[in-house]
């Protein structure tokens, strides 16, 4: 069955293709049911392999296509590796993938058909490259999916084009992404050079040979290109703006699959990290303070997908967190839950912005929960899930990176603690403005809502359930728990294992910790968010806060404009008053020497023949005298 | 021998008919009938049986290369003849001696292609310039015309006093007129040597118009008309080379390392001079006459040169030069205006023409596939394998560059700029004769060896 | 010297000439583009026959070697091997998909328009082939002189400074490359022209100090690389697009093709002393080139100066003398042709329908003409190096060329990766994407013709994208030879 | 110093002041009589060196034919009285300037040749005499004497073209 | 007689002919100083003709050498005297178009 993986990739291919080449002549609902039924058609087929893959004795395998580039000194075939840890990720993909598409045919409904297939057509693009990311059995394989998501991303950001903000925040989203790339690919260059091949399997074997100055070296750039993928310090930026795209995308790309692809790759290149200490350390110190700087942001949006989109930047520091401790399965654990109920909050958010007729500025909401009961509830799971709600996914997988933090560095640990703590603060401030209090918002809109259709609700309380069940496999053994994830995962990433004594110990204060927690969260939040008469403007601190600590001017002021100005300078200056300047004075001084020397033809035989006789003279000098010396 | 004799009773023969006949164009064709008996005779002559064997006592010798070099100048002179012949109609009343006067420019190039003692040199040079100043003002009520004789007079006659001073030290030197027994000469030169050196070198150079003893050129070839202009441009001054390199090389090859630097500085003086001024000029003909330096400065580079390849290359530079530079002229004639602007919009209303022209043009820029490249690629070649002062060859190459620029502003005129009718009047002939010469040049331009291999049989 | 048509070589060369001439007395407009379509068909058919009969059993078929100047020795010698026959087959592959994407331009005398083009055809290829020095300055010339004549008579406004620009700053170039041709020539053995005459007798490092000059600066000038660049926005923007391919797509290739074939392996000692030099001077002008696209309005300014980026890395990859960056290079010279055709394309149906290339005035172009965007959006990706599209291979190798000879010069080179995304997404944007405006408003969606000119264009983007091997294999040859005679010397 | 240093030295010195005389005088009536005078100065110096044919020639040619035509044309123009406009002062002083540097070199480069001890045959040597150089004229430079027929032909056609009256 | 003041005497003769030239601007007198250089010459090559005879003689009393230059010198005049004709037939020419022999006065053509 394994042998068949790249019909996964090829069946949403297949379906770009057919709807991107039939976008103006097939019907919406054909177009919807390919664009979902290819995925499905992918996931089922992930599914057969997964189980292939689960049972026991599976090796990993490498199946390749074709060659793809090769020279005398290097070969990078096309090919596909299938083991633990890709397959879980095609399950994420592709399942999460399906619902999502399915959520989206009702969601984008009121497109015109072209477009409506345009978005279809890059969706299952998307698809497509993810799953080459993850599949790919070398690093250029990676990276052509690595920059294909990103170009999706690209696409789908900017989907609605008439509007130039939207247009823009695709255009930052992608730059940032190159920047990124970048790094990424000098990582590939030295890789090549270092070991002469790109293949996981070669690189890793080589691996424990290399200096560990070069291994630090390649990884601290592959981080630089997760960074710019997975939205970290100092390359996030882009991440809130891309909430531009259709929510539907921004739950399945930045939230749920794409942002966490450098995940996958740092968790892929575990051997290079894990023979990197300082690198892993690194990774560690980014992701915490991307973590605590992210919710700190998140603690005052107004913008519904905005919190959202703030708060996956902090889960995503929770993963690299975790990735830095070098418990990476925990990390890849993180991904997967947070694949569940973050996917979950976009869409129940897409259904809010859907209900309120496309706002989404949560001081002109309030007062939903009675309206749109489905919505309320499953937001609710996710909410909790989130803020690590006893036994929910959040819960677990969270407890386990900070247990992970504690005996890797007590201050990350409780560093990390801090950062949970706002997410629970900001999840359920949002929370409350969406749901609970008054309606702010105006009387239409108040008419206007309504709950949304089956198609949307369905896969909300599919992921719902996923975001409550989806942590047992990984249920702490204090909890009578079993850890069959890591157990799953461990033919393909390093599991670490800390015996503590106490272990159970600190399970226990966790929970009592995070019970107690909550409860104080909650009522608090309560109080001070749940304001009526909340106008949108903040002060001082909060101010700061509000406006993301003014980290997109910054870089403007010391990145966009000086470049700016230097493309100027050049342009008029050095090119046009310069280069140019100087090629067409050549030709100008050829015409003035012309016009000098025009003037020797007096005209007067008298001077030309003196011109002569002072000719021959000199010409005698030379001859007669200058040379015999 | 036989072309020496026959342009001589041929001028001749031009004088009478004048008399004889009234008719102003019977002239004009005795004079090509003359030509073309020119061409067979020096054809039988390089064939190996010449009409008339005359005891020379060594003072002549035709050797290969001088015939064929008379064959490539009766050619031009068949196609200048042909192409123009018709315009001196238009310059007086005295057409047949005008052919008559050429005859006898024919007869000194003749003598000058072949002399072996200096005074025959001197014969040749006299005969080849007298006629000249007299064609130079022929046109008499126009003081353009006047100006341009006597100035040219005046020049001409100071150049020949400073050559004969220079052979006569020569021949105090070393007792002889005949370059042969002057070549014997090797090593070290004596100051009275030097001297005659220069003072020829001077003079020839005079001759063939290479800077700083081109100051005459402009304003008489400005001067005079147009017809006559073309005539000196390219048939004498190739003819004038011809006796140069001879000269140099019979008589001075020996001692070639320490007279060449002052070559060079010609070389250089006349190409970076004669290119220049040509930028700025705003007449077609006047540009033309700068161009006939430049074009002097490379061919002076076969001097500097003074190898096989140069000799080679000289025959094959005046081929495509004059070929082209008639052309050219025989345009220029036709038309009204000598402006550049009079060239505007030409492609429209004579596209035969102005495709022509392009093509000589193109072959003076030497662009590759006109024989004007290989002509600069002899030249170059040359130069480089004289092996030093390379500089020569870089300054060569850039004025190469410098020489398109006004070239190209005709081409510019007559294809990219909107300009009414000149309204020029074009006969058959004329237009066959021109594409003639376009072929030569091309097929010149691609295989210039059916030219070249005539030098060695 | 009148080669027969028994091989490829001779047959590519004769038959645009031919045509090209006849073209010239053809009465109707119609008649030309007719004529014009067929040769360069049959030209592409038999560049592709060529392709089928490779390898050594054919050496014959693909040479040429007849007397052509017995005085001075030389021979009207053509060969084609692999570098030749991918840049041949680029050239046939140009022509006519120019001549269609032009399908509907008028030109005034359109015979003469379309002659020319098949003679510079001719030149093209003939520089392609020549393996006799003076026969490549003779294609290398002829290349040249039919498109000056078609830039300056059928361009925009200050066509005629702009293409006479050009015309002088080429020659200068090509006029040093002459002297460098003679010198070599003279110290050639036995005094002989041949390519072959040329490797074996090498000058000695002092000579080839200088000569190294007289040559790189004809083909920098050509390329161009950066100080020497400044003719070309001039001459993109003046031409006639059909021209502004023909110029971009494949002559600026002439440049690069004659670093590989003449000036690597007879100076290997002159370019192991100046690689530092001319890499960097790519370099810098790859950054230099990509900040001053971001500030063009003009569309055909904006992709002159992006080509003149990707021009900078490939010069940067040769000169970094290694197989990735070399066979790189083979391979980009075709895709970058392919690419930048497609993108001129675009550009000149852009300003056919809406009579401006300003990008400041135009905008939204999406919202009416989706067609046309979307395969805009597939070029102008291929241009910036997608995966998975043809430029990613070829700049891959390139970098890591560039990367082995010196990781710095490769960081630096790399940060035109990101300006280039950001200048070209700047275009897309702003041409593409927002609302639209009154002019905009009125354009109609791309013809068929059109429509299936561009779609090959994009299926050999991606055919070369995904799968390149065919290319590599074919330049394999070359690359080894090239990369041999310098290492060994 | 016997009778042949001094008739040198009266000669030569009337060559030089009878030059300088054709330079300077301001009427070109006397340039024409002073550079006459000349010319019998250097056929005196021929006779010196026993040239006598070309002695005579010189006379009768030059001093006879030519300079009576140079007076026929002066008088024909009547340019006896002194009419010239001065020419530019500076040009005028840089030929002079010119020339006598043009002189200094020469007599630099020629003082200390193997001349120095070279004698010029004087009063004897029979080689200029008539019979011997008619001899060599009709043998052995016949072909320049017809040739130079040639050079009188176009002078007389050109004086033709251009001197004839009318159009 | 020394020949180097013949060569002397010749020298200052041609060069005094040249400042003439360069001088004066009346074109028959112009003219004039040409002759004079001719003559010049004239003179320098009897006196080497008459050096190298009394060089040969040492040797073969019946040689003529040095007669060669003699003959050179009768051509000279030749060719002097048909210049001359045509000289002064170009001067008149010029004299009855603008009544003036000045050589400066013609300078439309310059530059």
């Amino acid at each position: 069955m394994s042998k068949l993986v790249y019909l996964v990739p090829l069946f949403p291919l297949i379906g770009f293709l057919i709807n991107g080449l039939g976008r103006k002549t097939l019907s919406k609902s054909l177009v919807g049911m390919i664009g979902s039924g290819t995925v499905l058609a992918s996931f089922i087929l992930s599914l057969l392999i997964f189980f292939e893959v689960k049972a026991p004795g599976f090796t990993a395998q490498t199946i390749s296509l074709f060659e793809f580039i090769k020279t005398k000194t290097f070969d990078i075939p096309f090919a596909f590796q299938v083991d633990q840890l890709s397959v879980l990720f095609l399950l994420i993909i592709t399942g999460v993938g399906f619902l999502i598409h399915v959520y989206s045919i009702s969601y984008m409904h009121d497109e015109e058909a072209p477009h409506f297939a345009r978005y279809f057509a890059y969706l299952n693009l998307f698809v497509f490259s993810m799953l080459l990311l993850v599949l790919g059995s070398n690093y250029v394989i990676m990276f052509i999916g690595w920059e294909g998501v990103g170009l999706c991303s690209y696409l789908l950001i900017g989907y609605w084009f008439k509007n130039n903000d939207y247009n823009n925040a695709a255009k930052k989203a992608f730059v940032m992404n190159r920047i990124g790339d970048l790094g990424f690919l000098l990582a590939v260059f030295w890789m090549i050079n270092q070991f002469g091949s790109v293949t996981f399997s070669d690189v890793f074997a080589k691996a424990p040979t290399t200096s560990t100055a070069v291994l630090t070296g390649i990884t601290l750039l592959l981080f630089v290109g997760a960074t710019g993928k997975s939205a970290q310090i100092p390359l996030y930026t882009w991440l809130p703006d891309a909430m531009a795209g259709p929510t539907p995308v921004s739950a399945l790309i930045h939230a749920a699959t794409m942002v966490t692809g450098g995940v996958y790759m740092i968790a892929r290149s575990h051997v290079l990290y894990s023979l990197a200490p300082v690198s892993m350390e690194v990774v560690a110190i980014v992701g915490l303070a991307t973590a605590l700087l992210a919710a700190t942001i998140a603690l005052y949006q107004n913008d519904i997908k905005k919190v959202l989109a703030y708060s996956t930047v902090s889960q995503l520091g929770f993963m690299f967190l975790a990735l830095g401790v070098g418990a990476f399965t925990s990390g890849v654990f993180h991904v997967m839950t947070h694949a569940f109920f973050k996917a979950l909050l976009f869409l129940g958010a897409g259904s809010v912005i859907h209900a309120m007729g496309g706002e989404q500025d949560i001081t002109k909401m309030g007062g939903l929960s009675k309206k749109i009961r489905i919505t309320f509830l499953t937001f609710l799971i996710g909410v909790l899930a989130i803020s690590g709600f006893p036994f929910s996914s959040g819960f677990i997988s969270k407890d386990e990176i900070l247990l992970a933090a504690y005996h890797h560095n007590k201050l990350y640990f409780w560093l990390g603690t801090i950062g949970a703590i706002m997410t629970a603060v900001y999840m359920f401030r949002l929370l409350f403005l969406t749901f609970f209090g008054s309606f702010r918002g105006t009387h239409e809109q108040e008419h206007h809502l309504h709950e949304s259709p089956p198609a949307m609700t369905m896969p909300l309380i599919v992921l719902a359930v996923l975001s409550v069940v989806g942590g047992l496999v990984q249920l702490p053994h204090a909890f009578g728990g079993h850890a069959y994830f890591n157990e799953f995962l461990a033919p393909a990433v390093k599991v670490e294992e800390h015996t503590d004594p106490n272990l159970a110990l600190k399970e226990y204060y966790i929970l009592g910790g995070t019970i107690v927690g909550l409860l104080i969260i909650y009522l608090a939040t309560r109080k001070f968010f749940a304001v009526d008469k909340f106008n949108g403007e903040y002060s001082g601190f909060k101010k700061i806060l509000a406006n993301k600590w003014y980290v997109d001017e910054i870089y403007d002021a010391i990145i966009n404009k000086p470049l700016r100005a230097l493309s100027v300078f050049l342009n008029i200056v050095v090119e046009r008053s310069g280069i140019d300047r100087i090629v067409n004075g050549v030709g100008r001084l050829v015409n003035y020497s012309g016009r000098q020397l025009r003037l020797l033809q007096s005209g007067q035989v008298g001077a030309y023949i003196l011109l002569m006789v002072v000719a021959t003279l000199v010409f005698f000098i030379i001859q007669l005298f200058w040379k015999s010396v | 021998m036989g072309a020496i004799i026959l342009s001589a009773v041929w001028g001749v023969v031009m004088m009478y008919s004048g008399i004889l006949f009234k008719n102003k164009a019977t002239p004009k064709y005795i004079a090509t009938a003359g030509v073309m008996l020119l061409l067979v005779t020096n054809w039988l002559e390089y064939a190996g049986l010449p009409i008339f064997n005359v005891d020379t006592k060594g003072m002549l010798e035709f050797n290969s290369f001088g015939l064929v070099f008379n064959t490539v100048i009766f050619i031009c002179t068949l196609f200048y003849f042909l192409l123009s012949g018709p315009d001196m109609e238009d310059v007086g009343d005295h057409v047949a001696e005008y052919f008559a006067l050429i005859f006898f420019v024919l007869c000194g190039i003749a003598i000058v292609s072949s002399f072996k003692t200096l005074l025959m040199l001197f014969l040749g040079i006299e005969i080849l310039s007298i006629p000249l100043y007299i064609l130079a003002g022929s046109d008499k009520r126009n003081l353009k015309s006047n100006e341009a004789s006597l100035k040219y007079f005046l020049m001409g006659a100071f150049s020949t006093g400073l050559m004969l001073m220079g052979i006569a030290f020569l021949y105090g030197a070393t007792g002889t007129f005949y370059t042969e027994a002057m070549n014997l000469g090797f090593g070290k030169l004596n100051s009275m040597m030097s001297i005659g050196i220069v003072l020829l070198m001077i003079s020839m150079a005079f001759k063939v118009s290479a800077a700083p003893f081109h100051f005459w050129t402009p304003d008489v070839y400005d001067g005079s008309p147009t017809v006559f202009t073309s005539f000196m441009a390219t048939i004498v001054k190739a003819a004038a080379f011809i006796g140069f390199i001879r000269l140099f090389e019979n008589a001075f090859g020996k001692m070639h390392e320490q007279w060449q630097l002052l070559m060079a500085v010609i070389a250089a003086a006349t190409l970076v001079i004669g290119n220049l001024t040509a930028v700025f000029q705003q007449s077609v003909k006047r540009m033309l006459a700068y161009s006939s330096i430049a074009q002097a400065g490379f061919m002076v580079l076969s001097i500097f040169a003074l190898n096989s390849v140069a000799k080679e290359g000289l025959v094959l530079y005046a081929a495509a030069y004059s070929i082209a530079t008639i052309g050219i002229f025989a345009v220029l004639i036709k038309m009204k205006d000598y402006s550049f602007e009079g060239f505007n919009g030409l492609a429209k209303h004579q596209p035969l023409l102005a495709l022509l022209n392009t093509i000589f043009l193109l072959s003076l820029a030497g662009i590759p596939l006109t024989a004007g490249f290989f002509a600069k690629y002899y030249m170059l070649l040359a130069a480089i394998k004289n092996g030093h002062m390379f500089w020569l060859v870089i300054v060569a190459v850039l004025c190469a560059a410098v020489s398109v620029y006004y070239y190209f502003r005709v081409i510019q005129a007559m294809y990219f700029k909107e300009g009414n009718d000149p309204g020029l009047k074009v006969s058959e002939t004329f237009k066959t004769m021109l594409v003639l010469a376009a072929v030569i040049i091309i097929l010149l331009g691609i295989h210039p060896d059916w030219l070249l291999t005539w030098l060695y049989n | 010297m009148f080669a027969a048509f028994d091989n490829f070589p001779a047959l590519l060369i004769w038959l645009p000439l031919v045509t090209g001439i006849i073209c010239f007395f053809l009465k109707t407009e119609a008649a030309a583009k007719k004529w014009s379509l067929l040769s360069s068909v049959l030209t592409l058919g038999v560049v592709g026959a060529s392709l089928y009969f490779s390898g050594e059993k054919y050496s014959l078929l693909n040479q040429v070697s007849y007397i052509w100047l017995k005085g001075i020795n030389s021979s009207f010698a053509l060969i084609l091997d692999g570098m030749s026959k991918m840049l041949c087959l680029l050239t046939a592959l140009a022509f006519p998909v120019i001549f269609t994407a032009t399908w509907k331009h008028q030109y005034k005398r359109a015979n003469v328009f379309y002659g020319l083009m098949l003679l510079s055809q001719c030149g093209l290829l003939g520089v392609f082939m020549a393996a006799d020095a003076l026969v490549f300055y003779f294609f290398w010339e002829l290349a040249l002189i039919p498109v000056y004549f078609l830039a300056s008579q059928w361009g925009g406004e200050r066509r005629i400074q702009a293409t006479f620009k050009f015309f002088i700053y080429t020659f200068i170039g090509s006029l040093l490359m002459l002297v460098g041709i003679l010198y070599l020539y003279l110290n050639a053995s036995g005094e002989s022209f041949s390519l072959a005459s040329f490797y074996n007798s090498r000058a000695n490092p002092a000579d080839q100090k200088w000569l190294f000059w007289l040559f790189f600066i004809a083909f920098a000038i050509k390329m161009p690389i950066f100080p020497f660049h400044t003719w070309q926005p001039d001459a993109y923007e003046q031409s006639p697009t059909a021209v502004t391919m023909v110029l971009s797509g494949v002559m600026v290739k002439m440049g690069v093709y004659a670093v590989i074939r003449w000036l690597l392996p007879l100076f290997p000692e002159a370019v192991h002393k100046f690689d530092n030099i001319v890499i960097g001077l790519s370099v810098v002008g790859m950054i230099y080139a990509s900040c001053i696209a971001m500030v063009q309005d003009d569309l055909k300014r904006l992709v002159a100066y992006s080509s003149i980026a990707h021009i900078g890395l490939m010069c940067a990859a040769i000169f970094a003398n290694n197989q990735s960056g070399m066979q790189g290079v083979m391979i980009q010279m075709f895709n970058h042709g392919i690419n930048i055709i497609g993108l001129w394309i675009i550009v000149e149906l852009i300003e056919r329908k809406l009579g401006t290339r300003k990008i400041s005035e135009l905008g939204g172009i999406a919202n009416f003409a989706p067609a046309l965007s979307i395969l805009l959006v597939i070029v102008a990706l291929a241009n910036l190096a997608l995966p998975l599209t043809n430029a990613f291979i070829g700049e891959f190798l390139m970098f890591n060329g560039l990367y082995q000879f010196n990781v710095w010069y490769a960081v630096v080179a790399g940060l035109s990766i990101i300006l280039a995304a950001v200048y070209t997404l700047n275009m897309v944007k702003n041409v593409f994407y927002g609302s639209g405006n009154s002019l905009t408003a009125g354009i109609r969606d791309i013809s068929l013709n059109e429509k299936i000119i561009l779609s090959v264009i994009v299926v050999l983007i991606f055919a070369a994208g995904v799968f390149p091997k065919p290319f590599l294999d074919l330049t394999q040859d070359t690359t080894n030879m090239i990369l041999n005679r310098i290492i060994d010397k | 110093m016997g009778i042949t240093e001094i008739l040198f030295w009266f000669l030569t010195i009337l060559a030089l002041t009878g030059a300088l005389m054709v330079v300077f005088s301001k009427n070109p009536v006397h340039s024409v009589l002073w550079l006459i005078a000349v010319f019998f100065a250097i056929s005196g110096h021929y006779i010196l060196m026993n040239a006598q044919f070309l002695a005579i020639v010189n006379l009768i040619v030059y001093a006879g034919a030519i300079m009576v035509l140079f007076l026929f044309v002066i008088m024909l123009m009547n340019l006896t009285t002194d009419t010239e406009p001065q020419k530019n002062r500076w040009l005028k002083m840089a030929g002079a300037v010119a020339g006598g540097c043009l002189l200094l070199v020469l007599v630099a480069a020629l003082r200390d040749t193997d001349m120095k001890y070279q004698l010029a045959q004087v009063k004897e040597g029979n080689i200029g005499l008539i019979h011997y150089l008619g001899k060599t004229l009709f043998n052995d430079y016949v072909l320049p004497f017809e040739i130079s027929s040639v050079l009188f032909l176009s002078a007389m056609v050109g004086a033709v073209v251009i001197g004839k009256k009318g159009d | 007689m020394p020949v180097n003041y013949y060569i002397f005497l010749s020298a200052a003769l041609f060069c005094i002919g040249i400042i003439g030239v360069l001088t004066r601007r009346n074109a028959i007198i112009v003219f004039m100083c040409i002759e004079l250089m001719l003559n010049a010459v004239n003179l320098l090559l009897v006196a080497f003709s008459k050096m190298h005879h009394l060089k040969a003689i040492a040797a073969d009393a019946a040689s003529n050498v040095g007669s060669e230059a003699q003959l050179f010198v009768f051509f000279i005049m030749v060719v002097a005297a048909a210049e001359v004709s045509v000289g002064l037939a170009i001067i008149v020419m010029m004299y009855r178009n603008i009544h003036s022999v000045d050589i400066n006065f013609l300078n439309r053509l310059k530059h």
